[in-house]
């Protein structure tokens, strides 16, 4: 086991909106080793973004990070930080690669001085350093001919080297935590390969830990050592990556891995899918949040939320089926011919 | 089999965008390709390489820049008012992006009876609610979200409103405009299946663009490669997964994630070297040739044209 | 001061006719300069012969010296003062005038000659130049023929010759005659004019198109210089050293500025900044009352200046009633004109007749010796309602008009929006309401232009006018109703009713003794105001003036100039 | 284990009723806004003092017992009293009366033009925005014009053709004040044009007057009601300046406008009939302008969630 | 970009001649011309040879002929109103101050406004907001001429802190005399500081919500520096689109402040020409207007394409 460079214990943040408080991380914990790449796995809102802007302490103003939530940074409590220490921390220590590049970079600003910024705000380079190290650093995420590049506006790069324009800036003062939320949802595939590649390469030279979010278990699965499965503000299943493909222990896990689209399966023949939609965080139910949508779900399920079952390896699963009371259920599809029932 | 009918013919089609200093973006550039009744036309390729502009200068949305499309035999960008009007409800358009193509301000029974009332198919008031509910209830959603505003419906229900739209005028013809793209991967399993579901019950035709292959593969009879504004590779889906030809087609096809991290570890993926380069006044050959692998002389100095391979699987590569 | 005939009890006479500050043993302070309020947006020319605006004869009757300057005497009284001309003398039937000019020279050092004024003369009345002034020959010999002449028709040499014919002769270069068509006593008031003051036709060709607005191609005469002027704000006038009185002549630099709000005119007089201002609207009853300080003297004084309604007598006003003399009548009885001005301006003269107070026939002053025509009827009526209503209904009965009076609606016209015309067509209107029962429509044009268009379109009954005596004499008020006046374009006063009005015109002019004068004016005042009823007088304008107790020996001439400050001084 | 618990773990399945629930309650957009408008205690307070403003205009004078335009002369420039609730003006009328029918001339003032500016800024702005090219060029020549010739020549053309009255007033003021709205409409609509919901509607055969009504307007709505709120008041004002003109109201009628300009006059020694009337005038103006900023967070679609 | 200049020149030109002949006819079709006023008071002959002597006896089409002619070589002819002058010497004698009191207000009128702005921003829905708010409401809804008023009595007059009026002159025409400026300056400033700050605080709320102001929060900076960075320039799009018409309006002068502080400027002959029907002075007034105004516009567009690099000139998506 390595060392823990970020816990987080027990994170709930709420957002006070006209129709009452949106509840949308309920108690989130994990930790991220040195070094290692941790995944988020969830669909739409369920809670990823906003337990990345926690850590980020980008919670405003709707939002409230409640008490009793903890995120420790190196041992220390960020969320007792005072403003001065937040800005030496944020970028330096942990940088953010967010969603949505197209809308993240500042489109009046040149790309090589938006990534500059960051070495000048924490005073890690001097104007015209700042600005070589720039053109570096966008050779080093690969865009070609980066002194030309540097000079030009976000609205001039394609998408794909938004992405990485934007994985530059994160780059730039060497964090110890790359927290990258969706980095590849809006690219198509080829870019997405690349981009994931490139994430690899860099880790493997900096030896940042990343946090990875996204809704797709297929990008993340040659990239995690560890997985955390997100439904509705919680997380319902954590564990390796490998125990997590080959022994998923929770319907929501079963059916995300089905949904990804496979080229062997036939033309036309209907797709495996998650029918509903997540319940609403504004009133979370009592029971299980997927009970709504699950194959499987009881009446316990609806009335209680179930604990977490520990599969040892730290493979841990929140579902009323691991109860010894639950009838034996057997994942309904193999990953691999070891991979089998309960 | 009985024999093909066509539905779009899609002939040297170009559509052409000005740009800074008088340059011009040559968004699709020489594209042809025919929709044959009841059948889905897949179109892959990479973000920004001509696809949605492919595809809504064939349905006369833009204006062309040469070539022509014949919807029905009959050129859609000669189309004036009444007749213009009737390829309106024959040929529909779902959009990319479900957020940006609901109106925030009208209410969902609003936004789906829009053709009903622009074309006039609801007598009265009472008959257009029925047709909202039957719409509603077709893509899965019930009665009660029809006075609801788009912004309170998830990703995946709000494209299904903008299905409903477009069904709304019983169209014959449906280009679908990477409808998946923008939603979670549970979510887009959900609407592909209802597309193929109400082709089914329709018979209807679509040409279904995506950049993600495996899923394009689903829904697909036949799939077109684009790249950069050219077409690369054309012909039957099964045949295309089994048998790619042209290189960038391979590469597509390795890119696809596999949720499997022993695959994904070892596996051997084709790797493209740099971006797709720009649409702007592109170098003469093949455009592919600055990523491609196997690039050689004639690569660079020759477009190559589509050629019919084998029976219907058309490729433009000259190695092949 | 100016001599007050009726002014107000409160009047506080300032110090009378200019005094020489020795005389009064004063001490001079060290900074002759003073600064005045001016609207300089009415200053629109440097050439005298083109000038009509107050602002214009306030600089030219400084810069200029003529052959008599309008002032006051040391009691008080309105004089003409000997000036470019040391005396002069009438011929016994009042119809040749010889000035005998003194020797004054020009600021270029040239002599003031007789032929500057012939030059002056005839170049106001050529009608290429269409001077507003022109008239002001119309007494003199060819005056009238060459002014009337018509561009269109009359050729250059027809116009030269009518000027050389022109009655105006340089005798030698002191001595001037001018030669009327018939006595008109008025003759020398207008003499004391800008207009007629001389020029200099060298000058005025150097100068070219420069002349109207450059004033560093002019010279003066008069007691002081032009040395600077920007437009619509301020002008500098300087000492003038070569002025054939400059010893009594104190002020070194007087600057005349533009300050168009009221308010900060008050300001800036309370801070010593200003040496007077003209209080008016509300400004007046705390200067009247000395509630503003005690350091200003408050002036009170009549003004030459009537105001009054005309009504349109055409059959196509609004309600057609106005063509009876009794309506007229009735209109003009149904207002309470003490309750008018005070509750509106809180000044100014309740106005029973035309001439206002202060007007002289020569010696004589107008109005003390000639009672108002309309008060005894006033008073008959004294404000009854019942009676007034009579009276417009018998009038309207005589036009065959049977409506109940509740039915009538007269059309009232005006201009303006300020806070004080607001107020005088919301009491108008209220007034003829209560008193006659009728309904007023008022209708408030939108600028003088629009509202000419009304006026000459007839659509209306009544309208409101003011009218300012340009000389010293009754006739500067019935000569508007004759047939060369002003009137005939307007209010429904035909050619006819002003040959009608002629006769008392042929009367005066026949008439050179002012007392034979005074009675014919008396009547033709009669005429107007009680047996025609051709107006509406209501108003007499007034002077109230405020002068800082620093500065003395100002004068407020009755026309001309409102401050002459040519013999003034600061005191220490 | 007990009866109970095992029918507790039994597997149902999930049922197809709750599949496409929506926990919220269903409320209407314009509910949704209200709603909102009601959690806003400016916005709400607003709403409080333009409803009272309107009882007063409407009701003010039989309230107070005068008519507005009833002299005393003798009682001019009285100060407030028990008998004159703001005091006499200088012809002796009462100034509360008058301030009352005052606000409602230029409430209704205000009301009708910025109706006016905003029904054909829209529609100008939009129609040049929608169709582009030739048709905007010249459309956007013709503000040009507008804007540059005098207005005052244009006020006084308005006079003539029309009569001196109120719907010419009306006229007067709303000739050119639709033309910065319009401008402003063109900048959105440029950009709200090219939008999917836009290309959607036109693909379903939509004729413009559809998509620049149904689509394109109900999406400007902030930049409408910034524009709305602050164009008020000089509404207001310009109504006194053409007063000056001699257009509209005829004596003895007045209105806000009126009086602030003929307060300024005796500012310096009756004050308070200039505060009054300005008064009335801030309080309006306050009211539209922080119900126009509720309004706009409240009908807001981004600021929903 | 040449091209763009020379085509947007040659709309300019046709822009203003359509101004110029409609202004033409509007005044041809209102009652009254420069010369009734006076010629109300005088005799019959007179007043026919004065209208004679201008030119206003003749048919409204030769007029205009000449008119227009006399256009083409930049003379717009003589006014009437005020012999002597014409057009470019009303301007030479009385731009300069409107120009400097125009730039000043807008200077301080729009730094203060986008101020209050930026701080209404930043503390929406605190006190201070609603401080700025109310504030800005007052200054929209008093007039220039009482705060014009109030200033002059208070603070030059009892105060005495500056002069009550005037305007420098000479030497100081363009720098100096700052006294003589600091309150008229202050009146006219009121109205932009309540536009701009209302104008500057909606869309800054829009930039806020961005997503690069957060990506740039996440990057460390502090709130000033992302204001400064970040959020203004992006504000200022919509405020660069009103500033053309401001900037217009104010170059060519205020009316009422110059009324109050006596300045000689351009101001009040707005008005005053078209009362008095001053075809000349009018005429070039409003060809003034419209070049200044499109020439700010063209400046303006440049400007944008330096704010924000997606828009090019002249270019339309
Ligand atoms: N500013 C906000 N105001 C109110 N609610 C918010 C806000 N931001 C997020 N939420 C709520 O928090 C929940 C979680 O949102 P979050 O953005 O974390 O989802 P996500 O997992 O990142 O989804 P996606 O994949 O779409 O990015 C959602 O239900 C959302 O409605
Ligand atoms: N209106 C336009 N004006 C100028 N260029 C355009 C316009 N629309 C598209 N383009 C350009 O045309 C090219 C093709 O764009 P298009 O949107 O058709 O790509 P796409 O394949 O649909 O991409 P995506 O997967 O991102 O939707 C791009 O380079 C784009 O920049
Ligand atoms: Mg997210
Ligand atoms: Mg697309």
């Amino acid at each position: 086991m390595g060392e823990k460079l970020l816990q987080v214990q027990d994170l709930r943040v709420s957002y006070h909106t006209y129709a009452g408080e949106v509840q949308s991380v309920r108690g989130v914990s994990f930790a991220v080793e040195k070094g290692e790449t941790l995944a988020i796995v969830g669909e739409s809102g369920c809670g990823k973004s906003v337990t990345a802007k926690s850590i980020m302490g980008l919670i405003q103003d709707p939002g409230e990070i409640k008490p009793g939530s903890r995120i420790l940074y190196e041992g220390r409590d960020i969320l007792k930080m005072k403003k001065r220490e937040w800005r030496a921390y944020r970028g330096e220590q942990c940088a953010m690669i967010f969603q949505d590049a197209l809308t993240s970079l500042d489109p009046t600003m040149r790309v090589g001085k938006q990534i500059a910024e960051t070495l000048r705000v924490h005073g890690r380079a001097g104007k015209a350093e700042a600005a070589e190290k720039a053109v570096e650093l966008l050779r080093r995420v690969g865009i070609p001919n980066p002194e030309r590049r540097a000079q030009e506006f976000p609205h001039q790069f394609s998408g794909g080297m938004r992405q990485r324009a934007m994985i530059a800036t994160a780059l730039a003062c060497d964090p110890k935590l790359l927290i990258a939320d969706e980095p590849t949802t809006a690219l198509d595939v080829t870019i997405q390969a690349q981009i994931i590649d490139l994430m690899k390469q860099l880790q493997r030279e900096l030896g940042a830990a990343i946090v990875l979010i996204t809704h797709d278990l297929g990008v993340v699965a040659g990239i995690a050592k560890h997985i955390c499965v997100m439904y509705s503000g919680k997380i319902v299943e954590r564990g390796t990556s490998a125990e997590l493909f080959y022994h998923p222990r929770h319907p929501y896990t079963w059916a995300l891995l089905k949904a990804v689209p496979r080229l062997d399966l036939k033309n036309k023949q209907e797709l495996a899918t998650i029918e509903g939609t997540p319940p609403d965080l504004l009133s979370p139910p009592a029971g299980c949040p997927f009970c709504t949508r699950c194959r499987y779900c009881m009446p316990v399920c609806k009335e209680e939320m179930p604990p977490d079952t520990d599969f040892g390896g730290g493979h841990q699963a929140a579902c009323w089926l691991h109860d010894p009371r639950a009838p034996k259920v057997d994942a309904p599809f193999v990953v691999r011919k070891e991979a089998g029932g309960i | 089999m009985k024999e093909k009918e066509p539905l779009l013919e899609v002939r040297h089609l170009k559509k052409y965008f000005p740009a800074a200093g008088g340059a011009t973006v040559k968004a699709v550039d020489d594209v042809s390709f025919t929709i044959y009744k009841g059948e889905t036309l897949g179109m892959v390729g990479e973000s920004g390489c001509g696809k949605t502009t492919c595809g809504r200068t064939a349905m006369g949305v833009y204006p062309k820049s040469g070539g022509e499309a014949l919807f029905d035999g009959r050129d859609v960008h000669k189309l004036r008012g009444a007749d213009k009007l009737a390829f309106s409800r024959r040929a529909q358009i779902i959009f990319q992006d479900p957020y940006a193509s609901l109106n925030p301000r009208m209410t969902v029974a609003d936004i789906i009876a829009e053709g009903i009332d622009i074309h006039g198919l609801a007598q009265n008031h009472a008959q257009r609610t029925e047709r909202v509910y039957e719409l509603l209830n077709m893509v899965g959603l019930n009665k009660e979200h029809a006075n609801r505003f788009a912004h309170e419906f998830s990703g995946g229900q709000r494209q299904r409103i903008g299905i409903a739209r477009a069904f709304a005028v019983n169209p014959d013809f449906i280009m679908c405009d990477e409808p998946i793209s923008a939603l979670d991967v549970s979510i887009q399993a959900q609407i592909v299946n209802l597309l193929v579901k109400l082709q089914r019950e329709m018979g209807l035709t679509y040409l279904f663009i995506a950049h993600d292959l495996a899923m394009v593969k689903h829904i697909s009879d036949r799939i077109a490669v684009m790249y950069l504004g050219t077409l690369v590779e054309l012909t039957e889906s099964e045949r295309l997964y089994d048998k790619p030809l042209h290189p960038y087609t391979q590469a597509l096809l390795s890119a696809i994630p596999i949720p499997d991290p022993e695959i994904e570890l070892t596996r051997e993926r084709i790797r493209l070297e740099g971006d797709i380069p720009s649409p702007v006044d592109p170098p003469p050959g093949c455009r592919f040739a600055g990523r491609c692998s196997r690039t050689c002389a004639r690569c660079r100095r020759e477009t190559p044209a589509l050629r019919e391979v084998e029976p219907g699987h058309f490729v433009a590569c000259h190695l092949v | 001061g100016c001599g007050g005939g009726n002014a107000a009890p409160e009047t506080t006479q300032p110090s009378a006719g200019p005094q020489t500050p020795d005389a009064q043993g004063t001490q001079l302070a060290e900074k002759q300069e003073i600064q005045l309020h001016w609207a300089a947006a009415n200053f629109y020319s440097f050439d005298n012969n083109a000038n009509y605006a107050a602002e214009e004869i306030q600089v030219q009757s400084h810069v200029l010296e003529g052959l008599v300057r309008p002032t006051t005497d040391e009691a008080g009284n309105q004089i003409l003062a000997p000036a470019g001309a040391e005396r002069w003398d009438v011929s016994d039937d009042g119809l040749t005038y010889t000035f005998h000019l003194r020797e004054y020279y020009w600021s270029d050092g040239v002599q003031v000659t007789a032929q500057h004024f012939v030059d002056s003369f005839r170049r106001i009345g050529d009608p290429r130049n269409a001077f507003d002034f022109a008239s002001f020959i119309g007494d003199i010999v060819g005056g009238e023929a060459l002014y009337t002449m018509d561009t269109e028709t009359a050729s250059d040499a027809d116009i030269e010759a009518a000027k050389e014919a022109l009655a105006v002769k340089a005798l030698d270069d002191t001595t001037l005659e001018v030669t009327l068509a018939n006595p008109a006593p008025q003759f020398l008031s207008k003499v004391g004019a800008t207009y007629l003051y001389p020029v200099r036709l060298d000058v005025i060709e150097a100068a070219g198109e420069l002349y109207d607005t450059d004033y560093t191609t002019h010279v003066w005469c008069g007691p002081f210089v032009v040395t600077g002027f920007v437009k619509d704000n301020s002008m500098t006038l300087e000492k003038n050293p070569t002025y054939w009185d400059a010893e009594n002549v104190h002020l070194t630099r007087v600057t005349l500025i533009n300050i168009d709000e009221v308010s900060t005119q008050n300001t800036m007089f309370k801070n010593g900044e200003l040496a007077a201002i003209v209080p008016t609207g509300d400004y007046v009853q705390p200067y009247r009352e000395g509630l503003a300080g005690d350091n200003y003297s408050y002036v009170h004084g009549d003004f030459p200046g009537v105001s009054y309604f005309y009504f349109n007598r055409g059959g196509n006003s609004t309600s057609g009633l106005m063509e009876s003399q009794k309506v007229r009548l009735a209109m003009s009885l149904a207002i309470n004109r003490e309750e008018f001005t005070q509750v509106v301006f809180d000044r100014y003269y309740a106005a029973y007749g035309f001439v206002p107070y202060g007007v002289q026939n020569g010696e004589l002053t107008f109005r003390d010796d000639v009672t108002e025509p309309l008060k005894a009827e006033f008073d008959a009526y004294a404000l009854d309602n019942e009676k007034l209503r009579a009276l417009f209904k018998e009038g309207m009965e005589e036009l065959g008009d049977t409506r109940e009076l509740s039915e009538v609606t007269i059309t009232y016209i005006c201009t303006g929006d300020t806070a004080i015309k607001r107020q005088q067509q919301e009491y108008w209107k209220n007034a003829w309401e209560t008193a006659l029962g009728i309904t007023v429509n008022v209708n408030v044009l939108g600028d003088s232009s629009l509202f000419r268009e009304e006026r000459n379109a007839g659509r209306y009954d009544i309208g409101q006018a003011g009218w300012n005596g340009d000389y010293n004499d009754p006739m500067a008020f019935v000569e508007m109703w004759s047939s060369h006046g002003t009137s005939i374009r307007y209010s429904g006063w035909t050619e006819e009713r002003a040959a009608q009005f002629d006769t008392f015109i042929d009367r005066l002019n026949a008439e050179p003794d002012p007392a034979g004068r005074e009675k014919i004016f008396a009547e033709a005042e009669q005429w107007i105001v009680c047996d025609e009823v051709a107006a509406i007088p209501y108003m007499y304008s007034d002077t109230i003036l405020c002068v800082s107790n620093q500065i003395q020996g100002m004068t407020f001439p009755f026309v001309g100039p409102r401050f002459d400050f040519s013999r003034a001084y600061v005191v220490a | 284990m007990e009866q109970a618990a095992d029918n507790r773990f039994v597997i149902i399945g999930c049922a197809d009723a709750d599949k496409e629930a929506i926990a919220r309650p269903t409320i209407t957009y314009a509910q949704d806004a209200w709603r909102r408008l009601r959690k806003n205690p400016i916005a709400m307070a607003s709403i409080v003092v333009l409803v009272l403003m309107v009882v007063l205009v409407i009701f003010g004078p039989l309230l107070c017992g005068w008519e507005y335009d009833y002299m005393q002369p003798t009682l001019k420039n009285l100060p407030p009293s028990a008998e004159h609730w703001f005091g006499t003006d200088m012809l002796g009328r009462d100034i509360f009366a008058r301030v009352c029918v005052g606000g409602r001339v230029s409430l209704l003032i205000a009301l009708v033009c910025t109706c006016v500016q905003v029904v054909v800024g829209c529609a100008y702005g939009g129609i040049m925005a929608y169709f582009g090219g030739w048709v905007d060029n010249i459309m956007m020549r013709v503000i040009e014009v507008m804007m540059s010739i005098p207005y005052l020549l244009v006020v006084i053309i308005v006079m003539m053709v029309l009569d001196n009255s109120v719907p010419s007033l009306l006229v007067a003021l709303c000739v050119t004040s639709w033309c910065n709205t319009a401008r402003a409409m063109r900048g959105v609509i440029l950009q709200l044009k090219s939008s999917e919901y836009v290309m959607a509607a036109q693909s379903l055969g939509a004729p413009a007057r559809r998509v620049i009504l149904k689509h394109l307007i109900p999406n400007t709505i902030g930049i409408l009601i910034l524009n709305t709120a602050t164009s008020i008041p000089n509404y207001i004002f310009q109504e006194s300046t053409l007063g000056f003109l001699g257009i509209g109201l005829q004596p003895p009628n007045t209105s806000l406008g009126v009086m602030i300009s003929l307060g300024q006059a005796a500012m310096e020694f009756y004050p308070l009939q200039l505060i009054f009337p300005a008064a009335a005038l801030v309080l309006i103006v306050l009211a539209f302008n922080l119900l126009g900023d509720g309004l706009r967070d409240a009908l807001d679609p981004k600021l929903r969630k | 970009m040449l091209k763009y200049t020379v085509r947007r020149f040659f709309e300019m030109l046709l822009t203003i001649f359509v101004i110029a002949t409609a202004t033409f006819f509007l005044l041809a079709a209102v009652p009254g011309d420069p010369l009734s006023d006076r010629a109300d008071r005088l005799p019959e002959s007179i007043r026919e040879n004065l209208y004679r002597k201008y030119g206003l006896d003749k048919p409204v089409l030769e007029r205009y002929v000449i008119t227009m002619k006399g256009m083409l070589h930049g003379d717009f002819g003589e006014s009437v109103r005020m012999p002597g002058y014409d057009i470019q010497k009303l301007l030479q004698e009385t731009l300069a101050p409107s120009a400097r009191l125009g730039l000043q207000t807008i200077v301080v009128g729009v730094g203060v406004g986008l101020l209050l702005g930026i701080l209404a921003a930043m503390f929406k829905g605190t006190w201070l907001d609603y401080i700025i708010v109310f504030f800005s409401v007052l200054m929209i809804s008093v007039p220039t001429l009482i705060f014009g008023l109030l200033l002059q009595k208070y603070v030059a007059g009892e105060m005495g802190l500056f002069p009550i009026i005037g305007w420098p002159s000479g030497e100081e025409l363009w720098f100096g005399g700052w006294a003589y400026t600091v309150l008229p300056t202050l009146s006219g400033c009121f109205s932009y500081i309540a536009t701009y700050s209302r104008l500057l605080k909606t869309s800054m709320l829009d930039v806020i919500n961005q997503d690069y102001v957060l990506a740039a929060r996440a990057k460390g900076l502090s709130e000033p520096q992302i204001v400064r960075r970040h959020i203004l320039r992006n504000s200022f799009i919509p405020i660069i689109t009103v500033l053309p018409m401001s900037i217009a309006f104010a170059l060519t002068g205020s009316f009422f402040i110059e009324k109050i502080y006596a300045i000689p400027g351009f101001g009040r002959y707005f008005i005053e020409s078209v009362q008095s029907r001053d075809l000349s002075i009018i005429l070039g007034q409003t060809v003034l207007m419209s070049i200044v105004y499109v020439a700010v516009v063209f400046l303006v567009d440049i400007l944008y394409t330096l704010i924000d690099p997606r828009i090019r000139v002249g270019g339309k998506a």
